[in-house]
């Protein structure tokens, strides 16, 4: 049984963000809701002035603080590594987004159609009705909805329905079907790597062997399967600049 | 469109923005319907391609041989945001961190660390407009240590040419007759004598000499002491960067030249620099064109063009027809055409839109007789953008008719399109597109996933319908001809021309091309997502570094030392132009500070336009996705500044330009952003938005282009805009 | 059964039954209050929690737990003080304590139905929300303890205490002819003050008194552990969590005790029937839980500022001096002012009745206050990773929720003191024929 | 009689707990399985389980006195 990581070579990201959209476009993830986000980081004072980009998805740890505190067992962790969220089962008290330390759940805030960016385009318009005939988003995947893993629930974030909880998958749907999650697929630089750690002849595990390999707070004890090549862990005197569009 | 053309087909004006494929089927209209022609280069970088073409006859800027770069000056390339030299492809990042894993160290030259971001091994924060101050003291450094490959300045330059005191080079007629061709005189060392330059064994670079009882000194020896006072202290208050560290660049670039040595590259032995430049976008400054041959000569000493691991510029060195052309720039006198070509104002031209609009506004003033009265805009937006965007408001109201084919409602198109002819943004084939990455050669098509939406249809097929209804599309001279010339499909490919008597589909068009590339499987080949780029292997040395190529550089001789620029100037004076136009044509890159200096004091900031990963060009900035990750225009700001002005983080400012010659201000309201790494009195405003025809625009702010000037002070000698101006900047506005 | 009275029409004792004026006011206006809660519930059922000022936390820069949870852990801490002082109160026999037991038991009751309302307002999906949680809850999350011990387990407890506690009044009620009789026959179930009863109901208040007061400590420390185990969120992971809450939950408790008290004392018109001394074992008791609070935190205080890390030194910037400076040192006044009258009032052992209910008002304000510094500052300003830092401030939905619940907890204890006497029957006042 | 029915109610409160908890998700790594209960409902059981080892008091109290049945 394979077990999932995925490793970021901080000394090839350029910080372009593909990856974020590559991942909305994939899971049309709602306005706000970013399973992966890049932080791009300043620190010190002109001219001493150094910069850096972090991508940022779901950790995947194997000690899941989200797992633990889920009353309902809606956020769970499978044998292969992956952390999934299940849209049936879960109440939307949004706990697991408190316990976790890195910031990666997003809540359904609102209804699926409004969260489709309709501040600026009216689904419902005849011109664009003609065309998407009534679907929203129009670009909607169909393996969103689809049952996956052995478990069978629906964890690919099923049609973000109002009221429940959602966070990066490592694209499960994608995963399954033998390709690779969505940003890893389209980063130009090949910046995201992702594989089999439990298999030490892997290219994640050699990579993580070969370079002295980080996580993103260690001492919080959650074991992370995302690994950070180069670059450093970031401090707070960071100031995170060109933030996106986030607050809905 | 035909009644114009009937009286003088020069009246139409086409003109084009920037599209991505070969553009075979843009000439080959322009040629059917005999229209003048107006590209975008004058605000891309056309003024570092003038340069290079000048120096060393290739039709690009500069980008370093990545594969075995080590040392790499990355001047002005917005790295993380946008492409470099040529064209705004992926694979310059890629060669670029392939290069780092391999230990390559990058000296990033920007007023921006953003640009670079964690790339920047060493970051000099210069002073918008100096870079030709820098790149001067760079070369004095490199001669003071004696960082100098001098075969190659003997045998590949004009630097041993010798050179009146006047400035002129002395030359002799060889030969008689029809074949008499001028030649200059080289001073050769072994016999100790002027000899024409083809026949001395070791041409002198240094020392002064007497011909017929004039001093002459080589061109190399004028340009040393041209430079003697340039050095790291004179650049340091010019350029805001201490003068140990221009030093130690210096030294850098010099060590890493490893000059003398060679490497086996496939087989082929080459000179081995691996040091290089990456320069594009920032050659369009008002000192530009000398500023980008300033930083070709910082390569040249050191041997390090065309070599393995050094300064390339082109793909290949095939020579650019402009290289023979400027051997000698002659001056006409009026009436000019409306782009001014071969003006007393600008000799050497990149054809500018700015331009354009200036003479539209005050024809006789420029000696221009015929103005344009018909413009098809194609995939441009020249009122957002392009800078000065209150002349291109006057100016585009002269046209009796504006016919735009954009894929979206341009600002340009709402302000002035009688007729809108909607185009396919990507729904379409297009191509041949170079899908070339420096080490192999490849070509791709754009191959339409879906049929265009509404009643949108691909450029080439709004073309063939607009020849259709000219009567140019058929017969000789017509469209299809022309698009039968520019795919190659004559003489002995003629088999594959397509018709001319019937109209084709551009499918067919492209299937006929990819046939007569040898390609079976003809357009199905591009068709077949598991194939669609037909390689065609890689790159073969011989073609990629000059040293190697048949004859070495094409047989070009790169013009160290730039006389016809100096008699350019002496034409340019006896025709009456005034100094703001002549005083930049001169024989070696000579520094000045730039007119904008001229505003007063209390305009303290210099204003520079960036390129967003998020955006492209003012063509996205509507696009929800993209909205959402760069959702707003902002004014980056250094906090110490911000803090003098009594301005926080997210403030609503005023950004107010002043135009050093004319005395005109314009303002712009934005929101201020902290940004550490930015100089104290420099600020920077992307250029994505300001537009104002689609929802998402509402509240995303200014683009810079409404401020920034063209015209006199604000272009380089070669009519390319300059994106520099002085602002002040004040809290508060309405946004 | 007991001997049977003539059926001469007489009053109800302490106005059980009579719909004065007053009462139609305050319930009129705790109606009013209910139908703005149920509104803004609606409005937030339909268009999601988006009506609601909460945002996600992180890239977001809101809070994900907002005025609600603060709501949550207020109830359920005032509920832990009421039956607490019941049990004590039947444990340590304090005789002269007897009188406010029921009060204790009924503010327990009522303000625990009000915390489980404002968790269920608060979930995204309300409905399978209590379905999902009897049949999936996991005891590994701390919300098991909140979900089964809090709400299911000491709701039972205390409605049963209340209503064993209450039968011997009932048996005296249900001998009154009224509309209410049948209720009272029900309620005494046969109650007829036989020594043997008195004895079984001493043994068996005793034994829930004693598995009631553990019940609770686990009950209210689990609350407390919902935000003491995340290591993820500075300012929330810390051992003093759990105390620190039992501690508020008294203060909070016996304050709103104290204001109850008051108000049931007039309106039975009778200001013999709870004694000054009373008041003044409240008084002291709150006195008590106030100064061991500030204790807390001072302690909390001094950790945070004496060498923190960069994330909790954030987080105490912007709770000292920063965006939540008025709400911290609001608080801390609104503890230590009451503290200090109330040291006052005990050393000169004159105990003022109208101090005693502003005293009780100040804290339990204080106690939101500081829930509200638990729950929220710590995901505005308290990301491990450098997120910008957030903003977070309640919306009218809340808002009008927050007050539905209020009404609704009114109109409850309201409906209970019309249906059935609030202070005991005890022997002072011998129910006899004439009244 | 009445003392042991509520014995017995204690008894069985207790017994209904100890399945409820054992029968709700068990403790031990996050894994698929730990994430769901052995059996549908166990915390409801649970809480039946803790509500019927409370009202063991009321039995206690209300039972009838065989004399006066």
């Amino acid at each position: 049984m394979a077990k999932y990581a995925m490793v970021v070579d901080l000394n090839r990201c350029q910080g372009c963000r593909a990856c974020t959209e590559a991942c909305k476009i994939e899971n049309n993830t709602g306005q706000g809701m970013f399973w992966m986000h890049v932080f791009r980081f300043e620190d010190g004072a002109f001219p001493e002035t150094r910069m850096s980009f972090l991508p940022r998805p779901c950790q995947h740890c194997d000690n899941a603080p989200c797992v633990k505190v889920c009353p309902t067992g809606a956020r769970f962790k499978r044998e292969d590594g992956i952390v999934l969220t299940d849209p049936d089962r879960c109440i939307g008290c949004r706990y697991c987004e408190l316990a976790c330390p890195y910031g990666v759940n997003y809540f359904n805030w609102q209804k699926p159609k409004d969260s489709q960016y309709s501040d600026v385009i009216s689904w419902d318009d005849p011109d664009i009705q003609a065309i998407t005939g009534g679907a929203y988003p129009p670009y909607k995947n169909p393996d969103l909805d689809k049952e996956w893993g052995p478990e069978g629930r629906r964890t690919a974030g099923g049609n973000h329905a109002k009221g429940v909880m959602e966070k990066c998958t490592f694209c499960v749907q994608r995963v399954e079907q033998g390709s690779l999650p969505a940003c890893v697929d389209t980063c130009p630089v090949t910046a995201l790597r992702f594989g089999d750690i439990s298999d030490s002849e892997s290219p994640v595990s050699r990579f993580i062997r070969e370079n002295e390999a980080w996580s993103l707070l260690e001492e919080a004890g959650t074991k992370p399967s995302v690994f950070y090549v180069g670059g450093k862990p970031p401090s707070h005197s960071y100031k995170e600049v060109e933030r996106p569009k986030a607050r809905v | 469109m035909n009644e114009v053309r009937e009286r003088d087909p020069d009246l139409v004006l086409w003109q084009k923005g920037r599209s991505k494929a070969k553009s075979f089927y843009d000439t080959a209209f322009v040629k059917a319907i005999g229209s003048s022609k107006l590209g975008h280069g004058a605000f891309c970088s056309d003024a570092g391609y003038r340069a290079l073409e000048y120096t060393i006859g290739t039709h690009a800027v500069l980008h370093p041989d990545f594969r075995f770069c080590n040392y790499m000056l990355s001047w002005g390339w917005n790295i993380t945001n946008a492409g470099g030299n040529k064209f705004c492809w992926l694979t310059w990042p890629q060669h670029m961190v392939k290069a780092r894993d391999r230990g390559m160290k990058i000296t990033h030259i920007d007023p921006r660390l953003r640009s670079a971001g964690p790339f920047a091994d060493n970051w000099l924060a210069i002073r918008p407009g100096t870079d030709m101050a820098l790149a001067l003291a760079l070369c004095h450094e490199l001669i003071a240590q004696d960082f100098i490959d001098r075969p190659y300045l003997r045998t590949y330059t004009n630097a041993p040419f010798l050179v009146r005191e006047d400035g002129t080079v002395v030359k002799v007629t060889v030969g008689e007759g029809d074949e008499a061709t001028d030649v200059a005189l080289v001073w050769d060392e072994a016999s100790g004598a002027a000899v024409p330059f083809g026949e001395a064994t070791t041409p002198a670079l240094e020392g002064s000499y007497e011909i017929e009882g004039q001093a002459v000194r080589p061109g190399y020896e004028v340009f040393k002491s041209h430079v003697a006072e340039s050095t790291p202290e004179w650049a340091a208050d010019i350029t805001g960067l201490p003068a140990e560290q221009i030093r130690r660049v210096a030294t850098e670039f010099g060590e890493n030249a490893l000059i003398g040595s060679t490497l086996v590259v496939d087989g082929v032995e080459v000179p081995h620099r691996p040091v290089g430049i990456m320069a594009y976008h920032m050659a369009q400054q008002e000192l530009g064109f000398q500023t980008a041959r300033a930083m070709t000569m910082v390569p040249m000493l050191v041997g390090a063009v065309g070599a393995a691991g050094g300064q390339l510029s082109d793909f290949t060195w095939k020579l650019h027809k402009n290289y023979a052309a400027f051997e000698t720039i002659d001056v006409a006198d009026p009436p000019y055409d409306f782009m001014l070509n071969k003006s007393k104002y600008y000799p050497i031209n990149t054809g500018n839109p700015g331009v354009v609009a200036q003479v539209m506004l005050d024809p006789d003033r420029y000696g221009v007789e015929r103005l344009p009265e018909v413009a098809i805009l194609h995939m441009v937006n020249p009122l957002t953008a392009f800078p000065s965007q209150p002349e291109y408001m006057e100016s585009y109201k002269k046209f009796n008719f504006v016919a735009v084919i954009s894929p979206w409602l341009s600002e340009t198109a709402d302000y002035f399109a009688d007729v809108v002819l909607p185009s396919a943004t990507i729904e379409k084939y297009e191509g041949p597109i170079s899908a070339t990455n420096q080490y192999v050669e490849a070509t791709t098509m754009r191959i339409p996933p879906m049929e265009p939406l509404f009643e949108s249809k691909g450029e080439i097929d709004i073309y063939m319908d607009l020849c259709e209804a000219m009567g140019t599309l058929f017969g000789e001279g017509g469209y299809l001809e022309q698009v039968n010339k520019a795919l190659g499909l004559v003489d002995d490919k003629a088999s594959f021309a397509i018709p001319t008597d019937s109209k084709p589909t551009v499918r067919q068009i492209f299937d006929n091309w990819s046939l007569s590339q040898g390609i079976d499987e003809g357009i199905a080949f591009f068709e077949d997502p598991n194939q669609s780029v037909f390689v065609k292997g890689p790159m073969s040395p011989k073609k990629m570094y000059g040293y190697a190529y048949d004859p070495p550089f094409a047989g070009a001789l790169h013009r160290f030392y730039g006389e016809s620029l100096l008699d350019a100037q002496r034409q340019m004076k006896e025709k009456g132009a005034e100094e703001i136009y002549w005083q930049d044509y001169t024989a070696l890159p000579t520094w000045r500070p730039p007119t904008m200096e001229g505003s007063p004091s209390d305009y303290e900031f210099y204003l520079i336009s960036y390129h967003m990963i998020e955006h492209k060009q003012s063509r996205s900035s509507f696009v929800p996705l993209l909205a959402e990750l760069a959702p707003a225009a902002r004014m980056d700001i250094n906090p110490m500044s911000a803090s003098r002005l009594g301005i926080e983080d997210g403030d609503v400012v005023t950004v107010e330009s002043h135009n050093a010659i004319t005395g005109e201000t314009r303002s712009l309201v934005t929101t201020a952003a902290f940004c550490d790494g930015l100089r104290p009195d420099t600020v920077g405003v992307p250029h994505h938005f300001g537009g104002w025809t689609h929802p998402q625009n509402k509240g995303q702010g200014a683009s810079p282009n409404e401020i920034y000037f063209m015209g006199e002070g604000y272009v380089s000698n070669t009519a390319d805009q300059a994106f520099h101006v002085k602002v002040k900047i004040s809290k508060g506005g309405e946004l | 059964m007991a001997t049977q009275i003539d059926t001469h029409p007489t009053a109800l004792p302490q106005q059980v039954g009579q719909l004065t004026t007053g009462w139609k006011l305050a319930m009129g206006a705790s109606f009013l209050l209910l139908v703005v809660g149920i509104v803004a519930f609606i409005r937030e059922l339909s268009t999601g929690m988006i009506a609601t000022g909460m945002r996600n936390v992180g890239t977001m820069g809101g809070a994900s737990w907002g005025l609600y949870i603060t709501m949550v852990v207020y109830f359920i801490g005032v509920s832990f003080a009421g039956i607490t002082i019941a049990a004590l109160v039947r444990i340590f026999n304090l005789r002269q304590l007897r009188p406010i037991a029921r009060i204790a038991e009924l503010l327990t009751v009522v303000f625990l139905l009000m915390g489980s309302l404002a968790i269920i307002v608060d979930l995204g999906q309300p409905v399978r929300g209590v379905i999902n949680l009897f049949r999936y809850a996991r005891p590994q999350s701390p919300f098991f303890g909140t979900f089964s011990l809090v709400i299911a387990g000491y709701l039972a407890a205390s409605l049963i205490y209340l209503y064993l506690g209450g039968r011997r009044d009932a048996a005296k009620m249900a001998e009154y002819p009224s509309r209410l009789q049948r209720f009272h026959r029900w309620w005494a179930a046969g109650y007829s003050d036989t020594p043997e009863e008195q004895a079984r109901h001493r043994k068996t208040s005793f034994w829930l008194a004693v598995t009631i007061i553990p019940l609770l400590v686990i009950a209210t420390s689990t609350l407390g552990f919902v935000f003491g185990l995340q290591v993820g969120r500075p300012g929330w992971y810390g051992t003093l969590q759990a105390p620190a809450f039992v501690t508020l939950a008294g203060v909070s408790g016996t304050g709103l005790i104290i204001v109850l008290a008051v108000i049931v004392r007039r309106m039975v018109h009778d200001k013999t029937a709870l004694g000054i001394d009373v008041f003044a074992w409240l008084g002291k008791f709150l006195l008590a839980l106030v100064i061991v609070y500030l204790y807390f935190m001072t302690v909390e205080l001094l950790t945070l500022l004496y060498s923190t890390p960069e994330v909790e030194k954030q987080l105490s910037d912007a709770l000292l001096f920063g965006q939540y400076a008025w709400i911290y040192w609001g608080s801390v006044a609104l503890l230590a002012i009451p503290a200090i009258g109330l040291m006052w009032q005990a050393l000169t052992r004159r105990w003022n009745v109208g101090w005693l209910v502003a005293a009780g008002i100040a804290v339990n304000l204080a106690a939101i206050g500081k829930r509200f510094l638990i729950v929220v500052p710590s995901q505005t300003h308290g990301t491990l990773l450098p997120y910008e830092v957030g903003s977070y401030s309640p919306s009218w939905v809340e808002y009008g929720v927050v007050l539905g619940l209020f009404g609704l907890g009114a109109l409850m204890i309201g409906a209970f003191v019309k249906a059935f006497p609030p202070l005991p029957l005890g022997d002072r006042e011998e129910v006899t024929a004439d009244a | 009689m009445r003392r042991n029915v509520t014995a017995a109610m204690i008894a069985g409160g207790i017994v209904l707990m100890l399945v409820g908890y054992l029968g709700a998700a068990p403790w031990g790594a996050d894994t698929v399985a730990n994430s769901d209960p052995r059996f549908s409902f166990a915390p409801a059981v649970f809480v039946i389980g803790v509500i019927v080892a409370l009202s063991a008091a009321l039995v206690y109290e209300l039972m009838p006195d065989r004399r006066n049945k």
